[in-house]
């Protein structure tokens, strides 16, 4: 039964693609489930389940109830699985073979990203407004949970990349969703490029494996004979093959993982989908970048790379939780403490804290998702106040005054307003923030700083910073979205949703404060007995037998109390700064407190370059168009090579017409050029026609002839 | 056996039986009858002359001890009658349009050819000297045919100051050659100059004081023969320099046919039989001699053709390179050598000729040949325009066509020979080429035939031009058979030494 | 089996174009339909050729004939086909399938001398890819050089003539290089079979003849690639060329020049190729020129088809990287990984030259479809047709990706095997041919997707400019499920190319 | 002293200097006539070298003179053209095909460089 169900898992991916592919070319029908009255009495349909959605959402939890069974199988047999390998191709004296390859790490993954999608498609059920969006809406995010899926169930290297640029291809595919707006879609195209350099080095990463391993399976290449002899064979300089290697696959996670999802709402855009597509692309996304580290840890361990990746993660986690801490919108904020979090990922990683990565991952996908779809609500709720306040009879399509949904600075006091979604995003806000006990993010964070704490002492509290900031992050909008008074009419008037939004929440918010407990340490006082660590021993079957260098998951007790204080106090100034009293408004703007407080202390451009004002993107632009202009006028010199040569040849031509017509040419020119011709000469001869001469010339030359065949004895 | 001997100058001897026949006719008809039919005497005859080459056999003769007859000569032979026969179906429409009198342009025109069937075939310092007079005298009078058009007779005039003034430089090239052996017969002087240095007695003259005299004999048959680059007559001839035409197309292409192929006949002669292989002479001939030669014929050729606004000046300068690449198989007188001379040469007849049709075509229309006419010829005249192409392509060395054939089995027996230079050269040269010949071609396809008149393709025309694209053709892609006949006529000069 | 099916299929169209000169002028539908007709079948004997080529092994030369055509000149009227050939005849026969059928709607005048050049056309490369006597080769490789430059001269744009002379005389002299270079060949080994002259090693006692001769031949084919600095003749002659002729001459013309090298070039003078490519790294050099530089010109041409034309170039760059790569194996004999990163290089510049074929091919459909739509190749004057040309876009966006080696595309795998063999044999090249990937991906999707068919539509302008027909269509279907298809199982390709491939490397690399 | 005397290089020293002088001629010369005359001097010189030739090479045999005799001839024909030809220069324009008045009346368009 257990390797019949692995043998499935091949369907996981391909369930979606095949939803997609359903939805694409099926049949445009919409399911009429309710009519609503309107303020002018009649009847009208309003709201649709459309045909797309339903195929959706039945996708998803087919696909996520085979998950479920592959995750029972691997619990009933923990450890890595292969059950099936076909021939792809043969490159050289090699076979590509192509497989599944299904382990703990997997399987949980698989759950997870199969839950996440199935909980936003029934979530976004009620932002779709009409058919063909829903169409186009349910393509994309068909198309990204079916490329990490695949990305999860594959044994290969190759299919992993390939299913990972298709991910990329799905979030590209939101600029069809945009089709008329230009800017979303130029930020799309930016962050796909972005990751697209990423991707680059990825399959530098993927080449080199290739050429040395000569096979892109993870059972070849992560075998402990195969890794120790990357680790030491030399590529480039003192770097060995294995740490290159680590290091591209690096460079591959960041650019999947780090840029942020495309500046998805612009001030005022109808579409509500839009956080649930940036739920969707933007989390997956982040999984399958994470993923392939997990992937890959075996030969992380083994490279010269484990430290690299430690600091990376961490300059990542502190960097993005300074600029979630300033930012305004909230989709903003969401999108850099996604990029901090990776960086805990990657952090813990980087130590070889391979459970405690995964767990810090899973986790976060879990209060992640919580949070997307809290301010999903929140602007939901927010654009119906709007709706509300400029009134119903206005007709659909009039162009009406645009509300930014997403800026918390026009929000407050909702608590009340919206009081199922308050809970929620407190829950996900209280789990990003890893306060302890009360969140899944506690028991991960504390081991990742633990763990840096007895090797590299900076970065330790560098993380404990980048916490700090992040339980900042995490209660700021809470107070800013929440407490005090509203601040526009739109927030005044702001509704709660509809409950098939606000249940798939409020069933998040337990899970996510819930699970983990699944991962306290045994060393934990008191819990680490009362739970036992289920996570860690589970996952670590995943890793093939000699390569488990898991740091054992203690808790020491200095990060800890410090990470604690700091998360307190994090959570505290976010209180303190935003919750206390409202906020002073100057004139339409609503001042940050945060920012008049830099401006306070002298440091006016600190906050504006954490908000992206710094112009970086303007000076590459300049460089790029520099490039461009130079190539092309090298193209120029190019065509002027090859136009000189035939110069060159024009010029011996004249050389040789002044030859001809010059100085060496001038004696045969009076040859060549016909004698002039004296009247008095021809009056002589001219009596008889020319005709005549001609004749005699002829026969004397006749007769010549005729005289040398007559006497031809010579 | 001397009527046997008549017998093999019977091509000769139709050509000349034709031509006196035509101007017994011309006598007695009016100038209507005459273009009726000059021609197609002027055809008969030729005709008659081209099948009696077939009856004549492959063994080699001597006739009248101052011709030879062998499988060489038939093939130059054929090739110059088979010339001589499209010549007179392109000039025909020409004629009757362009003269009063058809019949001694048909006349001169069979002098002209008997003059090159005998240079061709002489084996005689003597004879040679006078069939070239023959044929530069016949020349010249087609030169100056339009005589009463003043600039054609100038155009004459040149043609004969330069073909006199080389008849002396070559006949006294000619003359000490007689002084050194006292026989002007080729196999003779040959033995006489091997003889010459031999002998006990030490030597009157030492043989480098003879490259001039070799100098004096090459210089005087090459530029008669119009395959030089010191012939500015023969761009001249048919030239447009006052603005005018100085030969008509017929004309031009008889001169850039007929002429340089005998001559090429007569060089092989004379450096395969006259001088002998065992001597430095030979050597000194083929390589300063020939090959500079060959190189200046190529590169100026080609240089000089890019400068070119009219397009009979601008064959002829890309005649002058081609002929440099012909040249080369002198250079190498091999067996193999002469055989890819021989088939480079009858290529050159066949894309020669072909063009010549086309422009003659066109110049009935356009008598200014400048390559400006041709502009969108391709919708004026596709054939013409295909044709053209066809030609130019080959005069280039294009695979599939019979140029090819000839320049890659040039070049490989060059490379076999060592001269890379030469082929370097060559190969340069051909690039140049490209230059001036991409001119016509884009004349003809890309500009746009606004403001031109559409231009009719007589049926003569059209035949010639039909039967050398396909001669172009099939002898670019099956040419087995025509090179087992240039390599039998090449064994004439092997098979015995 | 006694059905010499090589020679058949090599004149094929050559029956067909003599049969359309055969027809009189103004039946043009009949010409139309000759001219596919043969087309079709021409490519289901190339598919044959491909299928009894692979089920044969596909390592050695299969269906080979061979019998005297010029005797005198030792030349030999040799055919055959090895793994790297069959699919590349494939390609010929299907490319110019599509361009017939896509001009048997577009094009209007002069239809019977067209048809005939386009069948011309594929007989030459057809031959091209068969022949394994040089002389035949050239022949081939030239004669289909006079087809396309009518094609240009005469149906092409506005500025044809420029674009056609510039093609007319750059690759011919081109040619007139290589032909020099054969000869030298010829003169070293004593024959003009490319098999035994390859086993005979040219040169192999003299390494200045050997030099000389191999950049003759390398240049004579760089040309035909184009490789960097030899490539200026291509966007000319690209842009001008009508949408067929530019899909034919982007898609399979182009693959004569890679394949030149390798069936010639390469296992010749593989020391030499190997001093080029690694000690002196020349070619190295011009290949990644052609990536980066041509990438970066790309991203400045506002100009559709110039722009498609600067891409080629790109990508051609990649067939040269992949050769250079799998030349630099040349030293190290008899290591295993060497070897088969060498053959990846090889499968790679081959698989390149195939899926550029494919997915060029169906871009410039594709582009022409839209400009001749629209009037205009100004690609500031586009954007927003997306909600009137779904389909299109839907297309355009497939070719797109694979334009840019997204992996289940075909587009991908010849990245990815010109990168496994460059990153083991030319580490530093891989690394700057990486960043290549990059400006291919911007442009790519910047130019040809953002800039024509996303942002706002110019309704007054574009409203009315209609989706593809359905001719149009069934033009580009088959390739973009090509492009599928072999990008989700390219083991129809890889396997065959690779059968021959590690034939080559086995013959080439020093033992 | 005697004619026979005299040695051959006397002719042949006698012949190129007739030779010359008649190359010189012939390059110097802008006038028709002259230019024949020039020519018909260096095939003089030709003849002289021949005749000379005969007498100390061969005396027995007539190919020599032969020669000399053949190129006399050609000398003759050569002059005669010549002559013809400077007539028809001089002819009036009478009798003309009609093309060749049209051409006339059309102002040459390109003058072209390569003759110079």
């Amino acid at each position: 039964m257990v390797p019949f169900i692995f043998r499935l898992a091949w369907l996981i991916p391909a369930i979606p693609y095949l939803a997609a592919l359903l939805i694409g070319s099926g049949p445009k029908v919409s399911v009429l489930i309710r009519t609503r009255r309107t303020p002018s009495g009649r009847k009208r349909k309003l709201t649709f389940v459309q045909a797309p959605a339903l195929v959706a959402i039945a996708g998803m939890a087919f696909a996520l109830l085979l998950s479920l069974a592959v995750l029972w199988g691997t619990v009933a047999q923990p450890g890595v699985h292969e059950p099936l390998s076909v021939a792809w191709f043969s490159l050289g004296t090699e076979v590509m073979q192509v497989g599944i390859h299904v382990d703990p790490t997997a399987a949980l993954m698989l759950v997870m990203v199969t839950l996440v999608c199935l909980i936003a498609s029934i979530y976004s059920v009620s932002y779709i407004r009409d058919e063909p969006q829903a169409r186009r809406f349910f393509i994309t995010a068909l198309f990204s949970a079916g490329a990490v899926l695949g990305v999860l169930v594959t044994d290969n290297l190759l299919v992993l990349f390939l299913f990972w640029q298709l991910l990329g291809v799905g979030s590209y595919l939101l600029t069809d969703l945009w089709r008329e707006r230009r800017e979303a879609q130029r930020s799309v195209l930016r962050r796909f490029i972005v990751t697209r350099v990423g991707d680059s080095m990825l399959l530098f990463g993927l080449a080199l494996l290739y050429a040395e391993v000569g096979s892109l399976a993870y059972r070849d290449l992560f075998s402990a004979a195969t890794v120790a002899r990357l680790a030491t064979t030399p590529y480039l300089g003192p770097l060995s093959v294995a740490t290159v290697a680590a290091l591209m696959l690096l460079g591959g996670t960041i650019g999947k993982s780090a840029p942020l999802p495309p500046h998805i709402r612009l001030p005022g855009a109808p579409e509500g989908a839009t956080p649930v597509a940036a739920l969707i692309h933007g989390a997956t996304t982040v999984s399958a970048g994470a993923y392939l580290m997990i992937r890959a840890f075996p030969l992380l361990t083994q490279s010269g790379a484990m430290a690299v990746i430690a600091l990376v993660g961490t300059a990542m986690a502190l960097y993005g939780a300074l600029r979630a801490a300033v930012q305004s919108n909230i989709e903003r904020l969401l999108a850099f403490s996604t990029m901090s979090q990776l960086g805990f990922v990657l952090a813990a990683l980087g130590i070889g804290a391979y459970a405690a990565g995964l767990f810090q991952l899973i986790m976060h996908a879990f209060f992640k998702a919580l949070l997307s779809m809290a301010a999903g609500s929140i602007m939901q709720g927010l654009e119906r106040g709007h709706r509300h306040t400029s009134g119903h009879a206005v007709p659909l399509h009039v162009k009406r005054e645009r509300i930014d949904a997403a800026d918390m600075l026009k929000m407050g006091g909702l608590a009340f307003r919206m009081p199922l979604t308050a809970i929620s995003f407190l829950a996900g806000s209280l789990a990003l923030s890893s306060l302890p006990l009360a969140s899944a993010g506690f028991w991960s964070l504390g081991e990742i700083s633990g763990g840096l704490w007895s090797t590299l002492l900076p970065p330790a509290w560098a993380l404990a910073l980048a916490a700090g900031l992040t339980a900042f992050s995490a209660m700021r909008p809470v107070a800013l979205i929440f407490l005090t008074a509203p601040r526009s009419r739109a927030a005044t008037y702001a509704r709660e949703n509809k409950l098939a939004m606000t249940l798939p929440m409020g069933v998040w918010a337990l899970l996510a404060t819930g699970l983990g407990w699944l991962g306290i340490p045994r060393g934990f006082p008191l819990l680490g007995r009362l739970s036992p660590n289920w996570f860690g021993p589970f996952v670590s079957t995943s890793l093939g037998e000699g390569l488990e260098r898991i740091v054992p998951m203690t808790l020491a007790w200095q990060p800890a109390i410090v990470g604690v204080l700091l998360t307190l106090g994090g959570l505290a100034a976010g209180w303190w700064l935003y919750g206390r009293k409202s906020l002073s408004i100057q004139g339409d703007a609503t001042v940050d407190p945060l920012h008049a407080a830099l401006d306070r202390m002298g440091l006016p451009r600190l906050g504006e370059s954490l908000l992206g004002k710094f112009g970086l993107a303007d000076r590459a632009g300049a460089l790029g168009s520099r490039t461009l202009r130079a190539a092309v006028g090298l193209e120029g010199l190019i065509e002027g090579g090859v136009l000189s040569l035939a110069l060159i040849g024009r010029g011996l031509s004249e050389l040789c017409g002044l030859i001809a017509g010059g100085w060496v040419g001038r004696g045969l020119q009076s040859l060549a050029s016909p004698p002039a011709v004296r009247d008095r000469d021809v009056r002589r001869l001219q009596r008889r026609g020319v005709e005549n001469h001609l004749w005699t010339t002829f026969v004397v030359v006749a007769l010549l002839i005729a005289i040398l065949v007559l006497f031809q004895r010579v | 056996m001397l009527i046997s001997d008549y017998l093999y100058l019977a091509p000769v001897l139709s050509l000349l039986a034709g031509a006196l026949l035509i101007l017994l006719l011309d006598l007695l008809a009016d100038r209507e009858q005459m273009g009726r039919w000059g021609w197609k005497a002027a055809l008969a005859s030729g005709l008659l002359a081209l099948g009696s080459t077939f009856l004549l056999g492959d063994a080699p003769v001597r006739v009248l001890n101052v011709l030879a007859y062998d499988v060489f000569t038939a093939y130059v032979w054929r090739l110059l009658l088979g010339a001589l026969v499209l010549l007179i179906l392109l000039g025909e429409s020409y004629v009757r349009s362009h003269t009063d009198e058809p019949g001694l342009f048909y006349a001169l025109l069979m002098f002209f050819a008997a003059g090159a069937l005998l240079v061709a075939a002489s084996t005689n310092t003597m004879m040679l000297l006078l069939a070239v007079e023959l044929l530069s005298i016949a020349g010249t009078l087609l030169v100056g045919f339009l005589h009463a058009d003043r600039r054609a007779t100038q155009g004459a005039i040149r043609c004969l100051v330069y073909g006199s003034a080389m008849t002396a430089v070559m006949a006294l090239g000619f003359s000490w050659f007689y002084g050194l052996t006292g026989t002007t017969d080729y196999a003779l002087t040959s033995e006489a100059l091997s003889g010459l240095w031999g002998s006990s007695p030490a030597p009157v003259i030492r043989p480098i004081a003879l490259v001039p005299v070799l100098a004096f004999v090459l210089v005087g048959l090459v530029v008669k023969t119009g395959s030089a680059p010191f012939h500015h007559w023969l761009p001249g001839a048919s030239d447009v320099s006052g603005g005018f035409v100085g030969a008509s197309a017929p004309v031009a292409a008889s001169l850039a046919i007929l002429p340089k192929v005998a001559g090429f006949a007569a060089l092989v002669r004379l450096t395969l039989v006259m001088l002998p292989e065992a001597l430095d002479l030979h050597i000194v001939w083929r390589w300063p001699l020939v090959g500079i030669l060959a190189v200046a014929a190529m590169l100026w050729g080609s240089l000089l053709g890019l400068r070119q606004h009219n397009i009979k000046r601008l064959m002829a300068f890309s005649g002058i390179a081609q002929l440099g690449y012909v040249l080369i198989g002198v250079v190498l007188a091999t067996e193999a050598g002469l055989s890819a001379l021989l088939v480079a040469l009858t290529a050159y007849v066949l894309a020669e000729m072909g063009t010549f049709t086309a422009i003659a075509v066109v110049s009935q229309k356009m008598p200014l040949d400048l390559v400006s006419d041709y502009r969108g010829l391709y919708r004026r005249a596709p054939l013409l325009a295909l044709g053209l192409l066809l030609f130019i392509l080959s005069l280039f060395g294009m695979p599939g066509t019979a140029g090819f054939i000839g320049k890659l089995w040039l070049f490989t027996e060059t490379f076999r020979a060592g001269y890379i230079g030469l082929l370097i050269l060559a190969a340069l040269s051909s690039v140049i080429s490209l230059g001036y010949y991409g001119r016509v071609v884009r004349a003809g396809f890309m500009d746009s035939d606004a403001g031109m008149a559409p231009v009719p393709v007589p049926a003569a025309a059209s035949v010639v031009l039909i039967a050398m694209m396909v001669g172009v053709l099939v002898l670019g892609i099956f040419p087995n058979t025509w090179l087992r006949w240039a390599q039998a006529a090449a064994q004439v000069f092997f098979a015995s030494g | 089996m006694n059905l010499p099916i090589l020679s058949v299929t090599l004149f094929m169209p050559l029956m067909g174009a003599v049969i359309v000169l055969l027809v009189d002028q103004r039946q043009s539908r009949m010409v139309r339909w000759i001219g596919v007709v043969f087309a079709v079948a021409t490519l289901a004997l190339a598919g044959m050729i491909w299928a009894a080529t692979a089920a044969a092994g596909a390592s050695e030369m299969r269906l080979v004939e061979h019998m005297p055509w010029i005797p005198q000149l030792d030349l030999w009227y040799t055919l055959g086909v090895d793994g790297l050939s069959a699919p590349m005849i494939f390609l010929s026969g299907l490319l110019t399938t599509v361009a017939l059928f896509y001009s048997a709607f577009t094009v209007k005048e002069r239809v019977k001398e067209y048809t005939f050049l386009f069948l011309l056309l594929e007989t030459a490369m057809l031959g091209v890819f068969m022949a394994l006597d040089m002389i035949l080769f050239y022949v081939f490789w030239v004669v289909g050089l006079v087809p396309i430059f009518l094609l240009i001269g005469v149906w092409g744009g506005k500025r044809r003539e420029r674009a056609a002379i510039k093609f007319f005389v750059y690759t011919l002299a081109g040619s007139v290089v290589g032909l020099l270079g054969l000869l030298a060949v010829y003169h070293s080994t004593g024959t003009f079979n490319v098999l035994d002259a390859a086993a005979a090693r040219p040169f192999s006692a003299s390494p200045t003849w050997a030099t000389v001769v191999f950049w003759a031949l390398f240049v004579a084919f760089a040309i035909r690639i184009p490789v960097f600095p030899f490539h200026t003749w291509l966007p000319d002659a690209l842009t001008e060329a009508p949408t067929a002729g530019s899909v034919v001459l982007a898609g399979a013309l182009l693959n004569l020049g890679g394949y030149g090298i390798m069936r010639i070039v390469l296992p010749f003078f593989p020391e030499r190729f190997y001093t080029y490519a690694v000690e002196v790294p020349i070619i190295t050099i011009m290949a990644l020129m052609s990536i980066v530089y041509g990438a970066l010109v790309c991203m400045a041409q506002w100009d559709l088809k110039r722009l498609l034309a600067y891409s080629s170039v790109a990508h051609m760059g990649y067939v040269t990287l992949g050769l250079a790569a799998a030349s630099a194996a040349w030293l190290q004999g008899g290591d295993s990984s060497a070897l088969n990163a060498a053959a990846s290089g090889l499968n790679g510049a081959a698989l390149q030259q195939f899926s550029h074929g494919i997915v060029m091919s169906a871009m410039f459909l594709l582009v022409g479809m839209i400009s001749e739509r629209a009037r205009t190749r100004d690609l500031k004057a586009f954007g927003g047709l997306a909600s009137v040309m779904p389909a299109t876009y839907g297309l355009t966006l497939v070719t797109a990706f694979a334009l840019l080696g997204l992996p289940g595309l075909i587009g991908f795998w010849s990245e990815l095997f010109v990168f496994r063999g460059a990153v083991r044999l030319l580490p530093a090249a891989a690394v700057i041919g990486v960043i290549g990937m990059v400006f291919t991906a911007g442009y790519t999707l910047w130019k040809l997707v953002h800039c024509l068919f996303l942002g706002s539509l110019d309704r007054d302008r574009w409203a009315g400019l209609g989706d593809l027909l359905w001719w149009e269509k069934v033009s580009v279907w088959p390739l973009v499920i090509l492009m599928i298809v072999l990008g989700i199982y390219p083991a129809p390709l890889v396997n065959t190319f690779n059968a021959a491939v590690n034939v080559m490397v086995q013959a080439f690399v020093l033992r | 002293m005697p004619i026979a005397s005299v040695p051959l290089s006397w002719y042949l020293i006698l012949g190129a200097a007739l030779f010359w002088v008649g190359l010189y001629g012939l390059l110097a010369s802008r006038a028709l006539i002259r230019t024949l005359m020039s020519i018909a001097l260096m095939l003089n010189a030709v003849v002289l070298n021949l005749v000379a030739f005969a007498r100390f090479v061969e005396p027995a045999r007539t190919a020599g003179k032969t020669f000399a005799l053949i190129v006399y001839a050609i000398a003759a024909a050569q002059a005669a053209l010549g002559l013809a030809l400077l007539i028809a220069v001089r002819r009036p324009h009478s009798t003309v095909a009609v093309e060749g008045t049209d051409v006339l009346n059309r102002a040459p368009r390109v003058v072209d460089e390569g003759k110079r």
